[in-house]
């Protein structure tokens, strides 16, 4: 199934930021926003493979990712960013778009490791999509395989950065 | 006296309407404030990434309906309790029995569920 | 100014509502439901008399005594009679009021 | 009831609502913080000094969240559930002393109240269930409403236990205490500024808490919004604003909980009092209203911190336990509790008779549980086989004609 | 009932020891010295010149085909400040897709490509990891720094590189030219980019 | 420009090399493992021998385990008196797999790892089947555990085991079109992705 | 307008008298423990039915094995059973040495062996830990973490990666450990020690708990060998099947250790089975150390491993039972065909014989107890 | 017009829409919370005429029970499958029930209002308070209050052991 939106995780602007008069008022409060929205990331619980190990490492006690008010949900209602760790193989396309799509706006996705980003170690395989790009847009790639933790906070960090940049350059995702 | 009571439930009456009013009003915020994305089929309900058929009820088991008639009773129960409690003790001494005889048979009622099994979950 | 017939208006609107869904709803269900509404309808009248009673206070609580009855038994109605809906249901796979006319479920 | 009154009302509510409404949000950061520190972690702390801000943070992106309504929602129901179980959770807080003239209202009738009011909130959880048309939030929602109203029973009995107590249903007598007529004599019932009835009434206690923690869905009783089962029960299908109010009804009673376990058990603000020699006796209305109020948020803040620890360390019961737990063990008790309340205060016996039969009950009861449970502790059905002892396996070969060990210091070889 | 208390008492004297957190972005975990990062190309600093040769020995046995190399006839040689006959001229990794395992070190005769600590790539461009020759260097160069790096394999100044480095010409003759790395580009255009991520 | 290198595996990478077929003309005697039945295993195949002796059974070892290529129409009967008699009582079933001889001989080879507990003894059991009409008896009647392994078989290489309950796709998605664990079929093929 | 409460909801059965409810869990649900997915026919909360599906991880790593050199394929080993990466790569340079009849030197089996028991230990206390969580005790996994941190550390130390080490070769180790390692780990035995104590407090005996497990998902010895079950599933129902004991590799048959069985067969011996086990790595462990010698940790072989033509079957105790891999060798330097003995695999597919009867919750326990991971199982 | 009429009329709409709601909705789960809002109006007019126990006691037992005890049955029952839930008979209905009301509200109209003193302040009932219905309640009522507990009794049995066959009958 194609995605028809929000392929580029843009989402349409709120009633808000239409009707205010553009670069006035919404800058600023864009801005608070995306300060807040940055400072809570919380992801989909959702491992794939072998970096879901990893990636529950940075929520463990030596990492903590709470500290950055990360925290996860089970259901993609109330997610933000999803995390794509592991392995996308053919048969999981679909439900990863789904996620995708279940997710409220706005919504972030962070390819974690090489299998995520481009298939890894099984780019060659029959099976295995060639990176999770392939059906939603991603934000992130954290390389690794698996990446570190501290390689998955480093990925939080510049998606924290890309949303307050975006948030300055009038976008809403 | 009078003046209290009408006050209290004034007030009372005001709490709800600030409630639904803060409510409503962060549900308005947020359509305000929040951007719009979702495609339809992002509106499927979830069911772990698998796209399920649609889905509004299923039969439940009677089991819920048993603890559900059981707290009725029980709540029903309690109404008469609440009187009870604050005069027990000025009323006369009937009273006092007159409840014990109350709960006994409800007690009795209470074990004879649970010896048929109906406060177990099974 | 708050009259008596304030009450016992309001309580014949819901009473004759609660008629109408008895009569016109086939859901057994719905048919509880209705009879509730007419015992709240019956419960608002007596609320409505014992507030606009002249008599002695003690006397006057009795129609709120009564409404705490009322209210029991209805409590107990309604868990009943949708004990016997659901054997029905279980028994027949319906819970409409139509085919409950046969007594031997 | 004047308009500038009804203003006034209004404006102090808006003012009780938002400083609900922070405490929540301290709340919530109480939590994660409570958890991080037993679980050897830092918790938020990037967002904000010592990551207060964090709360701040959560509730403003969930405001600025697209509110997904599900397909095959029943929409109006699906918009409605989370003011259904909002409203209640704040309404119940209309009726809380939080000093001794410090209260939106004291009802004569506070009890009921409390009691009629906090049932409401199983409508807005099952509805919301029910609404969302997803079978995990059905599978929740129905959970919930089992689960809520089964250990509302213990919760209404022994608010009960209490009223008899006090033999009045305002909370206001339930902390000073109240004096009773009894054939011509006045008679003085219990204070909470001398005793607080957790002493007196240990059992009422201990299934107060364990019931009220049921009734907030906490560990060990929070199947209804399980992760591991049920993705979250009734709230999986909200998202954004919905969301949060549910979460913001959801510590609302968390706190009120709290609250009441501190009110009812533990005297609210005024126990332990203060010796007048620490404050003297000159203090003004305010002050001592300011001291009571923040002398029983501390411990309400504190009851709820226990609440956190408990969460941290349980795991959860499973439905027909948690149901069988209700209605085998805590209601019965619960009446037991009624009844012996009840009897002592008719014959007039001394109240530490009442706490001596309560703890006595308590601890035959947690023996009977155990028993009839057939499970008496941890059981025994593992045991080790070894291949030095020939049991399994290969000879063993014989380890002291080994090589010694090369690694200086190093001793130990097996056990 | 006293069983579950036990656990309370667990979970209190955890709360009672110090946290473990690191801090993140100011603290980092040890990094130990065997740590396996991106792979990098060392700096021979003596001679001014990477030690690949560019063989691409290590290409060949990479499992995931992430690298690319193309190795030039060494300017220095011909002006006999070094001894190596070749050397490398352009080397590609695509550290999005390697696997850090570490094969290329192994099989690597001149100590020219190491496991650097390096792990904190993330980035906004599915492609933007596909490193070159100078930043693999300064990887390397950074790395060496770090460890006080020292070559450990068959020095290449001596007549095994010789010998090497003609084996491993001749293998790569034997080999099939492999896949031009434009495929892959050409294959990676079509995935879309997301917006405003060039500007990063 | 000349490229000595690739990041893409398009095709069967050649910078692999070795697997061409010139490398295997330098190198036509290949060594075979060598085998070293432990005595017990010995003891086996003797006894294997001599009950089994009525089908039609050929005997071998691989490293260290008893060998028997059973015909395919025998082999729920050998398979179920290997775990019934208690001398060999093969009650597990380790390994259930298919090796694929398509290029070769045509045939599919399927491999049973048996083990014995009681007597700690093991073996292994195969039948060649031909790609035409690949079917064969399930073993699931004798060992429930036979299940998922046949019904991944045959979801990978398309053979079909006569008897099993249910052989819908295991592993694979359900509109997944051809065997992939068949050699004949590519290792990748990017038409869609 | 349609009224979506009038759709029927399909699955529900046409007898008047049933209340089935199809419910599905996974692939991606929290307790599924990554990708797996069931669909549910429940009544109320008990379940009738459950239908398993798998795949949703199936990265082909078979099929890809026979297109790589042995030195590779024990990168794609490391990846299968992602949790216990080194016991996976011993199982494969196993088969491939048993293939060529070459041996590791006594300090490389060792020191294989060490980190073979330390991964025991972090894939059991990773399974304490997410089992934990499935039972709604959140506390648990942090402690285990915690310390499983630590022993990724020494791994880290030792190969150079945390999880995906490629550290053994066919013929021996890539490299020797450092000089601190031994200190190093007989402190980390301790820390484990205590580690694996407090879960035990935490858990084991907690009332909760023990209601929770004990007669749940019973499988009988019988039927656990009949499925082909191995590993602490199988020994939790009186199997004492440890492939340590009964063929020992490696050096276990110099070790004395114990083998923990149980005899209910419920989860809750499969649970405290595995408590049991970790104590007694920790043991292994420090034998071993003790039986550290200097020497080489690489036999004298080709680099690019060639073994013969001949096929292998070789196994090994894995956390979660008996991993096995076939090879068939064509006498290439690659395998002609690889075929790995998964052992959560095997285990689950009593999955449904073990939940079928029981409660929604308790099908999140059994399936916790059987301590799957889906790279193996679908490889 | 008093503060108290506009609340009444207020609550007393909303009553009436809401038991409209509840017999006209096609949707039985929409019927039951519509039931829930139309009780607690009433509560409120409880409320109004200053009977403060029957409202809280109104509150508690629809509030929270009775409507819970009718979702699950609708749940149980399925009862909207049909798209249409009514007779075909329902003019007969509504007019019977416009009859009724009819002659309700003329009954009411012609009872000698006169003879209950009109006069009466509404708030005044508060001086029968919550004890005095207690205290009714145990000495006057005695027999009726036993009789009460039997019948919940009763009722408890009653739908048990239904509830129990349905079970058995599976
Ligand atoms: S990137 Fe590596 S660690 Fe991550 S899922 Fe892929 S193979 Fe596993
Ligand atoms: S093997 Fe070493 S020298 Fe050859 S190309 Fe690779 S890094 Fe350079
Ligand atoms: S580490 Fe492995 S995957 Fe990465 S470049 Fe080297 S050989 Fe390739």
């Amino acid at each position: 199934m194609e995605i028809t939106e929000g392929w580029r995780n843009t989402p349409r602007a709120s009633p808000f930021q239409r009707s205010a008069v553009p670069g006035v008022i919404t800058t600023n409060a864009d801005q608070l926003v995306a300060m807040a929205r940055k400072s809570s990331l919380w992801p989909l619980t959702f491992g794939l493979a072998c970096c879901a190990i990893e990636m529950i490492s940075t929520y463990m006690p030596h990492h903590d990712a709470d500290r950055f008010g990360i925290v996860t949900w089970p259901s993609p209602r109330q997610s933000d960013v999803m995390i794509v760790a592991g392995t996308v193989v053919k048969k999981m396309a679909e439900p990863i778009k789904l996620l995708y799509e279940q997710m409220p706006a706005p919504k972030w996705v962070i390819a974690m490791g090489s299998c995520a980003t481009n298939g890894g170690p099984y780019y060659r395989s029959y099976s295995v999509v060639m990176g999770v790009d392939h059906l939603i847009p991603v934000d992130i790639y954290v390389p690794g395989c698996p990446p570190r933790p501290e390689a998955l906070m480093d990925g939080f960090l510049k998606l924290q950065k890309k949303i307050q940049a975006d948030a300055r350059e009038g976008q809403v995702g | 006296m009078v003046e209290g009571f009408a006050d209290n439930w004034t007030v009372i009456a005001i709490g709800g309407a600030v409630g639904l009013l803060v409510i409503g009003g962060m549900f308005i915020a947020s359509y305000l404030l929040a951007p719009r994305q979702s495609s339809e089929r992002g509106r499927i309900p979830y069911e772990c990434g698998i796209e399920t058929p649609p889905f509004s009820w299923s039969r439940t088991n009677i089991r819920y309906y048993v603890f559900g008639l059981a707290f009725l009773i029980f709540d029903v129960e309690a109404v008469f309790l609440f009187p009870w409690t604050v005069i027990f003790l000025e009323a006369a001494a009937a009273v006092f029995y007159e409840m014990l005889i109350f709960l006994g048979i409800l007690m009795f009622g209470l074990t004879y569920a649970w010896r048929k099994g109906a406060l177990s979950w099974k | 100014m708050l009259e008596l017939v304030h009450f016992q208006v309001l309580s014949a609107a819901l009473f004759s509502l609660g008629i109408f869904g008895v009569l016109a709803r086939r859901s057994a269900v719905m048919v509880l439901i209705s009879i509730e509404l007419m015992l709240n309808a019956v419960n608002v009248n007596l609320v409505g008399i014992a507030a606009f009673s002249d008599r002695a206070a003690d006397v006057r609580v009795f129609g709120q005594i009564l409404v705490v009855f009322i209210i029991t038994i209805a409590a107990a109605e309604i868990g009943l009679a949708l004990a016997i809906v659901l054997r029905v249901f279980r028994n027949r796979g319906s819970a409409n009021v139509d085919e409950l006319n046969v007594m031997k479920w | 009831m004047s308009f500038t009154d009804v203003l006034f009302a209004f404006a102090g509510i808006l003012g009780l609502f938002t400083a609900l409404a922070v405490g929540v949000l301290s709340l919530t950061w109480l939590e994660r913080k409570t958890l991080a520190r037993i679980q050897q972690r830092a918790g938020p702390s990037v967002v904000g000094p010592h990551g207060l801000l964090q709360p701040v943070a959560d509730a403003i992106k969930l405001m600025t969240k697209e509110d997904i309504i599900p397909a095959y929602a029943d929409k109006v129901l699906f918009w409605m559930a989370p003011v259904f179980v909002a409203i209640p959770a704040f309404l119940i807080w209309l009726a809380i002393p939080f000093g001794d003239n410090l209260a939106v209202r004291v009802l004569d009738l506070g009890l009921l109240y409390l009691v009629a009011i906090s049932g409401l909130g199983v409508v807005g959880l099952l509805m919301g269930g029910w609404a969302s048309s997803s079978r995990y939030s059905m599978l929740g929602g129905l959970r919930a409403a089992a689960q809520l109203v089964s250990y509302e029973i213990p919760i209404v009995i022994v608010i009960l236990s209490i009223a008899a107590l006090v033999q009045s249903l305002s909370l206001d007598a339930v902390i000073n205490g109240n004096s009773v007529t009894i054939g011509d004599q006045v008679r003085n019932l219990p204070s909470q500024g001398s005793i607080p009835f957790a002493f007196v009434m240990p059992m009422g206690l201990v299934i107060f808490v364990i019931a009220g923690l049921a009734e907030l869905g906490r560990t060990p009783f929070d199947i209804h919004h399980a992760e591991s089962e049920v993705v979250g029960g009734p709230f999986v299908e909200y998202s954004g604003a919905h969301w949060a109010v549910f979460f913001l009804a959801e510590y609302l009673n968390t706190f009120v909980i709290s609250a009441l376990i501190i009110v009812l058990f533990f005297g609210g603000w005024s126990w332990p009092n203060p010796p007048e020699s620490l404050f003297g006796n000159d203090l003004s209305d305010i002050t001592t209203d300011l001291l009571g109020g923040t002398w029983f948020m501390i411990k309400t803040y504190f009851m709820a911190t226990l609440i956190f620890w408990v969460r941290a360390t349980y795991p959860r019961l499973r439905i027909d336990q948690l149901m069988a737990f209700a209605w085998q063990v805590l209601i019965p008790l619960s009446f037991v509790n009624l009844v012996l309340v009840s009897v002592v205060l008719f014959y007039g016996w001394s109240l530490w008779v009442m706490t001596a039969v309560s703890l006595l009950i308590l601890v035959l009861v947690s023996i009977a549980v155990r028993r009839s449970r057939g499970a008496p502790g941890r059981p025994q059905t593992v045991r080790i086989l070894r291949r030095s002892a020939g049991e399994i396996g290969l000879p063993v070969p014989d380890l002291a004609n080994q090589p010694a060990s090369r690694i200086p210091g190093e001793g130990q070889v097996g056990n | 009932m006293l069983n579950g208390l036990k656990g309370l008492g667990v979970t209190l004297r955890g709360a009672l020891r110090s946290k473990v957190t690191a801090e993140y972005p100011k603290e980092h975990l040890p990094i130990d010295n065997r740590f396996m990062g991106f792979p990098a190309l060392t700096w021979d600093a003596a001679r001014d010149e990477p030690y690949c040769t560019g063989c691409i020995v290590c290409v060949r046995y990479c499992p995931t085909q992430c690298m690319s190399a193309q190795m030039q006839d060494n300017p220095k040689f011909a002006e006999g400040v070094s001894h190596r006959k070749k050397i490398i001229e352009t080397f590609e990794i695509n550290l999005g897709r390697c696997i850090l395992c570490g094969i290329c070190v192994d099989v690597c005769n001149f100590d020219a490509i190491e496991m650097s600590h390096e792990h904190e790539r993330s980035e906004r461009l599915r492609n933007a990891n596909r490193v070159d020759l100078p930043t693999l260097l300064d990887m390397g160069r950074q790395y060496q720094a770090e460890v006080g790096w020292k070559q450990s394999k068959p020095n290449a100044a001596s007549p095994n590189e010789r010998a090497a480095a003609k084996a491993a010409v001749e293998a790569t003759k034997a080999e099939e030219t492999p896949e031009n790395p434009e495929t892959q580009a050409a294959d990676d255009t079509d995935i879309p980019e997301k917006s405003g991520g060039d500007a990063a | 420009m000349t490229t000595r290198g690739t990041s893409n595996g398009e095709a069967e990478p050649s910078g692999q090399g070795g697997k061409a077929a010139p490398a295997k003309r330098h190198e036509p005697e290949v060594p075979r493992a060598a085998v070293a039945l432990p005595a017990e295993g010995v003891v086996l195949a003797e006894r294997l021998s001599e009950t089994l002796d009525s089908h039609d059974i050929e005997f071998g070892a691989a490293i260290d385990e008893v060998v028997c290529t059973v015909p395919a129409d025998r082999l729920i009967d050998i398979c179920q008196q290997l775990k019934d008699d208690p001398e060999f009582g093969f009650t597990y079933l380790r390994l259930l797999t298919v090796v694929d001889y398509l290029e070769q001989d045509g045939e599919f080879e399927v491999v049973y790892h048996l083990f014995s507990l009681a007597n700690h003894h093991k073996m292994v059991v195969k039948t060649r089947i031909p790609e035409r009409g690949a079917s064969l008896p399930s073993v699931t009647g004798v060992w429930r555990g036979a299940d998922w392994y046949e019904r991944e078989m045959h979801d990978l290489f398309g053979v079909v085991f006569d008897g099993h309950p249910d052989l819908s796709p295991l592993v694979l998605p359900d509109d997944f079109e051809g065997f992939p664990g068949r050699k004949s079929y590519p290792l990748n093929d990017y038409g869609e992705w | 307008m349609v009224n979506p409460a009038n759709l029927a909801d399909n699955q529900a059965s046409s007898q008047p008298g049933t209340v089935d409810m199809m419910v599905n869990m996974g692939p991606q649900h929290p307790a599924t423990h990554g990708v797996f997915r069931m669909e549910l026919r429940v009544d109320g909360e008990q379940i009738l039915d459950l239908v398993p599906h798998v795949g949703y991880l199936h990265r082909g790593s078979e099929k890809l094995c026979e297109h790589e050199l042995y030195s590779q394929i024990i990168t794609l080993f490391d990846r299968f059973d992602y949790i216990s990466n080194f016991n996976n790569e011993l199982v494969i340079v196993a088969a491939v040495e048993k293939l060529m009849g070459v041996e590791a030197p006594p300090r490389a089996e060792l020191i294989r062996m060490i980190m073979c028991e330390f991964n025991r230990i972090a894939s059991h206390m990773l399974f304490y830990g997410t089992f934990a969580i499935d039972m709604g005790a959140i506390t648990p996994v942090l402690y285990n973490f915690r310390d499983r941190e630590k022993i990724q550390a020494l791994f880290e130390s030792v190969s150079g990666a945390r999880m995906m080490h490629n550290y053994f070769r066919v013929g021996g180790i890539k490299e020797d450990v450092g000089d601190d390692f031994v200190a190093r780990a007989l402190a980390l035995c301790d820390d484990l020690e205590r580690g694996i104590d407090e879960t035990d407090r935490l858990l084991t005996v907690n009332e909760i708990f023990v209601e929770r497990t004990v007669g749940i998902g019973v499988i009988s010895g019988e039927d656990a060998l009949d499925w082909g079950l191995s590993g602490p599933v199988l020994r939790a129902s009186g199997v004492p099947y440890d492939v340590r004991v009964d063929e020992p590799y490696s050096h276990y048959d110099e070790m004395d250790f114990g083998v923990p069985v149980g005899s209910a067969g419920d989860c809750w011996d499969r649970f405290y089975l595995r408590i049991l086990e970790a104590r007694e790595s920790i043991s292994i462990i420090r034998q071993a150390i003790a039986l550290m010698e200097p020497g080489d940790t690489m036999a004298q072989i080709r680099r690019i491993a060639r073994p013969p033509a001949g096929e292998v079957y070789a196994h090994c105790e894995n956390p979660r039972g008996d991993l096995g891999v076939y090879i068939v060798s064509d006498g290439g330097e690659r395998p002609y065909r690889l075929k790995v003995r998964p052992p959560s695999f095997c285990n689950l597919q009593a999955l449904r014989d073990l939940t079928v009867g029981h409660y929604i919750a308790d099908v999140v326990v059994i399936l916790g107890t059987l301590d799957i991971v889906l790279g193996e199982v679908d490889r | 017009m008093t503060a108290q009429l506009v609340v009444f009329y207020l609550l007393a709409a909303i009553t009436v829409l809401s038991s409209l709601g509840v017999i006209l909705t096609r949707n039985v789960v929409h019927a039951a919370f519509m039931l829930l809002v139309a009780l607690l109006a009433v509560a409120g007019i409880f409320l109004v005429a200053v009977a403060e126990f029957l409202a809280l006691a109104q509150i508690l037992i629809y509030g929270g029970a009775v409507t819970v005890v009718v979702l699950f049955a609708i749940m149980l029952t399925r009862s909207d499958e049909q798209p249409r839930a009514d007779h075909s008979q329902w003019p007969v209905a509504a007019l019977a029930s416009v009859g009724v009301f009819a002659l309700l509200v003329a009954a009411f109209v012609a009872t000698d209002v006169a003879s209950l003193d009109e006069a009466t302040n509404v708030g005044t009932g508060t001086e029968t308070g919550f004890e005095a219905l207690g205290l009714g309640l145990f000495t006057d009522w005695a027999i009726p209050f036993e009789v009460a507990s039997l019948i919940l009794l009763v009722a408890l049995i009653g739908a048990i052991l239904l509830a129990r066959n349905v079970e058995e009958g599976e």
